[in-house]
């Protein structure tokens, strides 16, 4: 199964068990979803429950924190994370806060899906990893499932929350081929998880950029260094005790994330290293992030512009001696 | 003022200086630096506690007749008169 | 006209007269900190449309929201209390001025960024409809929020989805200090519907009556099914925008030619020309009113701070939230 | 009665100007009026009244900058009694407190010298009781590792447990074993030396010390100091810290004394400003380094940043020192000692007391002309005992 039938199959399953639960997006419905997540689900539950939306990010999203505290339980779907932007208002002003701005009167059950990041050549508008900037805003959870079996299950959690938790989808994890077990289900949302266990340095990331740095680990271990990876899952509420429980037995950390890296979750997880963890560091914290520039299009300057294998297994030999 | 309270001074002093020194083992005779690992800068700090203890001005001169037990007694005798039998 | 319903709408209008005026004398004294936006001159347009709406309607306001919350029935005292912060407030002292909310009468809040509340009443009407309620949803805005683009995406949602609500525009015409003529190419606002489709009209704000049959007008539009209505109500506020407003953008006289339209004064004209009013019925209410907002101040004074420990419970469900 | 304040105006108003009195004492005003106008940061603005009454005293003139709160007036309410038995401070409650006036933060000297540690090996190494500075590192830039320390940890184990004091004397020993050989291993040493003529120093010295009481008299070894942290300044080159391939000179000049300890060991404590000390500051801070090293109560600061090192080694009667530096420093001078020795002076043989000075210092950072230059300045100040 690939990881956009995760999704789907966590989408068909949240719309068959609850009522409440509709998509709603652009070209959710008779195209098919842009990236053909929602492919075949307006002929299983019509045009009411997958609504197609005009290009109108902020008022369809704002419509979903509406439908959300008046009792629906909404999916909504921006295409990529680049147009989320045009609904910045309605998330940060209105989603985050009305919770804590009527004195816990409302509370808005609203998750919010979009794609993010590069790879795929798109170029300065379609391509960034702005995730890091939503984890700045309390009021809402970030999740950034980077497996198969996550890809379904925090979804399915997602929809259990009372709050607003934004899911973001690397869009090179779409064709990612893994195994969903019967079994899985809604899954917890709050924990990390330890993607390869190892002594000498810890290497700590998350959604697209899992791949890049699993098969850096294995690199780094054909020369001797036995390097631990941490899935984020979350990035808020971030599972801080995890990276610390194991920068304490590595003492040395290595953060990779696609986003900038002036500003980035990366500098945040890397100040929450130093602030808890100093006395067990060996070395300093090390940031594997984009160049600071657009993305471009040209196939071997967007390779340029973002973290590579290399740049992984370098980063972590600068710092194990 | 009497020689034992002189002899007390003495030795008070000299334990301020080296504290690690076993001063009932001090022979009377010998100098202090060859006895307790002292240098030019402990016999100052030793004069100065001399001085603050018994109020007498030393002039500089005098610093060689305060090398030995013996002579510092014999010193500090005259110096603090004929209290001293 | 009933009697009792005349009085009942000037007693409505003259809470929210006496309220913003106690209000501003609360803020003088530091009481009240922040921004404050009186609703004075607008009583009209917010008693007037609120007796269109039901107990199961919802309602989405501005933050020029006393006087729709008043309107909506919540008591003076939480709302005193609300801009006082006490944890008495209507919403606990988190929101202020701008931020009034109460669940229990479907008021979903004052919202302080312009334009920001339309997609949600859109929200709130579709969920009521996918869920087969007949409640309708009532969007209070201002002439600024015309010149967002949230206010013509969710014309066009609400009208494409035949969404159930009544867009409420409150032109006052000015945005702050910006007069509609200065931002508006097409200063007609109920104009500007006709190109999404959406069903719209304009009625005097100062004529209480007028606004409430006009109010009931399209709210049975929407509760027919057809989709939302956007009504303009032409109004004009006598106080500077908020207390820290020179009002330099308008002159001494334009307001006074307003306030001789003042909506309580004309209401009352006319009340006491069809011999509905007595100077005794209007010294009573007045005197009533008065007492009420007097004792919304002691409920305000009287009431506790919010003990800082529980600062960060309200940003999510406790026991979901992590630090 | 009631007074009339200064409102706020606005969420970020703390104080306001009053412009005008729209009114005067003995008007009636009723509630809504204008009453004055007040002129905020942001514009000016009529503000009104919420009680009605008759100006009974006007408290603030125009031109006037009031807090927020502050009473402007008080207005009797109608039918009250002129004589009104409250005075208006009653009413006002305590004035608004005035802002704190601004407070200079304190300025912090900067630490010269800098260990080169990682975190977690400093923990490990307070943790076994371990002196990072006794530790050469492996890391990059010579950073001490965790692995630095383990190994250590893991030497110190193999080694029978020792009394807590030959313990002490015991790091002691292996924290100058590390340095000095540090130093040999890194530093290419040259050595310069020159015999001073003592004998206008000493008279100086005798002469000011008949002046002074016991404990203000002097020692030649605060003139030696002194005449070293001037001469300094001539070749600043001298006083530097050698840190990642380069020599930063240092602003500022603190000699490092070389102490010995009873029962061995030595450290080398700064002396802050040497060069700014007056002899007589310089004597007395001398004296109690001198004591606080030998009661082991050293400050951290004056272990940790020496910008060179003096070493006298007169008293156990030598003549010559050739020390060793001290890294990161790059320079030391040693001092021999005070000896009488024939002098040739003004073409007589004359029996003058001279003290032989040494320059142990750093090639990479100085060559012999530069040193050759700071013996000799250190010669010319104390032939100058009285410019010290």
């Amino acid at each position: 199964m690939t990881y956009r039938e995760a999704v789907r199959a966590a989408l068909r399953q949240a719309l068959r068990s609850d009522p409440h639960v509709f998509l709603m997006g652009e070209d959710v419905g008779r195209y098919g979803g842009a990236f053909a997540v929602s492919h075949g689900l307006l002929e299983e539950f019509g045009p009411e429950r997958i609504r197609d939306t005009p290009l109108s990010e902020s008022t369809f999203v704002g419509a979903g924190i509406g439908a959300a505290l008046g009792g629906m339980r909404p999916i909504v779907e921006i295409m990529t994370v680049n147009f989320s932007l045009l609904a910045l208002d309605q998330i940060v002003n209105n989603a985050a806060t009305l919770r804590h701005m009527s004195g816990g009167q409302f509370n808005v059950p609203l998750v919010v899906r979009m794609a993010t990041g590069g790879g795929r050549q798109l170029a300065a508008q379609h391509s960034h990893s702005l995730e890091g900037w939503y984890a700045h805003v309390p009021g809402i959870k970030v999740l950034a499932p980077a497996t198969v079996p996550d890809a379904y299950g925090m979804l399915l959690a997602a929809l259990r929350e009372p709050d607003p938790v934004f899911i973001f989808e690397h869009a090179t994890l779409y064709p990612l081929e893994g195994e969903l077990k019967e079994e899985t289900g809604s899954m917890d949302i709050t924990r990390a998880a330890v993607r390869r266990q190892g002594r000498d340095v810890t290497l700590i990331t998350y959604g697209g950029s899992l791949g890049k740095t699993m098969e850096a680990a294995g690199r780094l271990a054909k020369d001797g260094v036995e390097a631990e990876v941490i899935d984020l899952r979350t990035l808020r509420p971030l599972d801080t005790p995890t990276i610390i429980d194991s920068v304490a037995r590595t003492h040395r950390a290595v953060v990779v994330d696609e986003a900038w890296r002036t500003g980035s979750f990366a500098a945040e997880i890397s100040a929450q290293i130093v602030e808890k963890a100093f006395d067990e560091l060996d070395a300093p914290v090390m940031r594997v992030c984009s160049e600071e520039v657009p993305m471009p299009y040209a196939k071997h300057l967007e390779e340029a512009a973002l973290p590579q294998v290399e740049d992984i297994v370098g980063a972590a030999k600068r710092i194990v001696s | 003022m009497t020689k034992e309270k002189i002899r007390e001074t003495i030795l008070r002093a000299l334990g301020q200086i080296a504290p690690e020194a076993d001063l009932a083992q001090i022979k009377p005779n010998l100098r202090f630096r060859d006895q307790l690992d002292i240098d030019s800068m402990d016999m100052l700090n030793f004069i100065i506690a001399i001085h603050k203890e018994l109020k007498i001005e030393i002039p500089e001169a005098d610093y060689p007749k305060l090398l030995t037990l013996d002579d510092c007694m014999e010193y500090l005798a005259s110096r603090k008169g004929p209290e001293a039998k | 006209m009933d009697r009792d319903h005349g009085l009942f709408l000037l007693r409505e209008m003259l809470r929210i007269r006496r309220f913003e005026e106690k209000a501003a004398e609360m803020y003088s004294l530091q009481k009240i900190r922040g921004f404050l936006h009186l609703y004075i001159g607008e009583e009209a347009t917010g008693v007037g449309a609120m007796q269109a709406f039901t107990a199961d309607d919802a309602v989405v306001a501005t933050y020029r929201e006393h006087g729709h919350a008043l309107a909506r029935g919540m008591p003076a005292g939480t709302l005193m209390a609300e801009m006082f912060g006490k944890a008495t407030g209507c919403s606990h002292g988190h929101g202020g001025s701008m931020h009034f909310f109460d669940k229990s009468r479907r008021f979903y809040g004052g919202y302080a960024i312009v334009g920001g509340g339309l997609p949600i009443a859109a929200g709130l009407a579709l969920a009521d409809k996918l869920q087969g309620r007949p409640a309708i949803t009532a969007c209070y805005f201002g002439d600024g929020a015309v010149a967002e683009g949230e206010f013509h995406e969710s014309m066009n949602l609400a009208a494409l989805w035949k969404l159930p609500v009544v867009f409420l525009c409150e032109n006052n015409l000015y945005a702050m200090g910006t007069a509609l003529a200065r931002h508006q190419a097409q200063t007609d606002i109920s104009l500007k519907a006709g190109s999404y489709g959406v069903a719209s009209s304009a009625v005097d704000g100062m004529d209480v009556l007028a606004v409430e049959a006009a109010a009931r007008q399209a709210a049975d539009f929407v509760r027919g099914g057809n989709g939302p209505y956007l009504l303009e109500l032409r109004t004009y506020r006598f106080r500077a925008h908020s207390m820290a407003d020179p009002d330099l953008y308008r002159t001494k006289q334009e307001i006074e030619e307003w306030k001789k339209r003042d909506p309580i004064l004309l209401f009352q004209a006319q009340l006491r020309e069809w011999k509905l009013l007595t100077d005794s019925d209007a010294a009573r209410i007045d005197e009533e009113v008065s007492a009420e907002i007097d004792e919304a101040v002691r409920f305000a004074e009287a009431g506790p701070w919010e003990p800082a420990e529980q600062l960060l419970d309200d940003v999510q469900e406790q026991g979901h939230a992590a630090p | 009665m009631a007074q009339f304040v200064m409102p706020q105006l606005g969420a970020d108003m703390s104080a306001g100007k009053l412009l005008r009195w729209r009114k005067k004492v003995g008007d009636r005003v009723k509630r809504g009026d204008i009453i004055a106008d007040v002129e905020t940061d942001k514009a000016d603005i009529e503000v009104e009244v919420f009680n009605a009454g008759v100006i009974d005293k006007i408290l603030v003139q125009p031109g006037e900058r009031v807090p927020v709160g502050t009473p402007l007036a008080i207005i009797s309410e109608e039918g009250e009694a002129e004589k009104a038995s409250v005075s208006p401070e009653a009413l006002a409650g305590p004035p608004p407190a005035a802002p704190p006036a601004p407070v200079l933060p304190p300025v912090i000297p900067l630490r010269t010298v800098r260990l080169h540690i990682s975190p977690a090996a400093r923990k490990l190494a307070t943790d076994h009781g371990i002196d990072p500075a006794a530790i050469t590192g492996s890391g990059p830039g010579g950073r001490i590792t965790l692995e630095d320390v383990q190994r250590a940890v893991q030497a110190k184990a193999a080694q029978p447990a020792p009394e807590a004091e030959v313990d002490r004397q015991t790091r002691m020993r292996q924290a100058i074993a590390a340095a000095m050989a540090r130093s040999k291993r890194e530093i290419p040493h040259y050595y310069l030396s020159t015999t001073i003529d003592m004998n206008r120093a000493m008279a100086w010295i005798a002469q000011a010390n008949l002046k002074r009481s016991v404990e203000e008299r002097l020692v030649y070894g605060v003139l030696l100091l002194k005449a070293v942290a001037l001469a300094l300044r001539e070749t600043p080159e001298l006083n530097s810290v050698w840190s990642d391939g380069k020599a930063i000179p240092s602003a500022d000049v603190h000699v490092g004394v070389a102490i010995s300890l009873r029962g061995g060991g030595l450290v080398a404590p700064a002396l802050h400003h040497t060069d700014r000390q007056s002899l007589d500051e310089l004597m007395k801070n001398f004296r109690d380094l001198v004591q606080r090293a030998r009661a082991g109560s050293l400050r951290s600061s004056e272990l940790g940043d020496p910008t060179i090192t003096v070493t006298s080694l007169g008293e156990q009667g030598v003549e010559t020192v050739f020390g060793i530096i001290y890294p990161p420093q790059v320079a030391l001078v040693g001092f021999g000692k005070l000896v009488e020795r024939p002098w040739s002076f003004e073409g007589q043989i004359v029996s003058r007391p001279v003290i032989t000075a040494t320059l142990s210092a750093d090639h990479r950072v100085s060559d012999g002309h530069r040193g050759g230059l700071f013996l000799a300045a250190i010669e010319r100040k104390l032939q100058a005992p009285d410019t010290l």
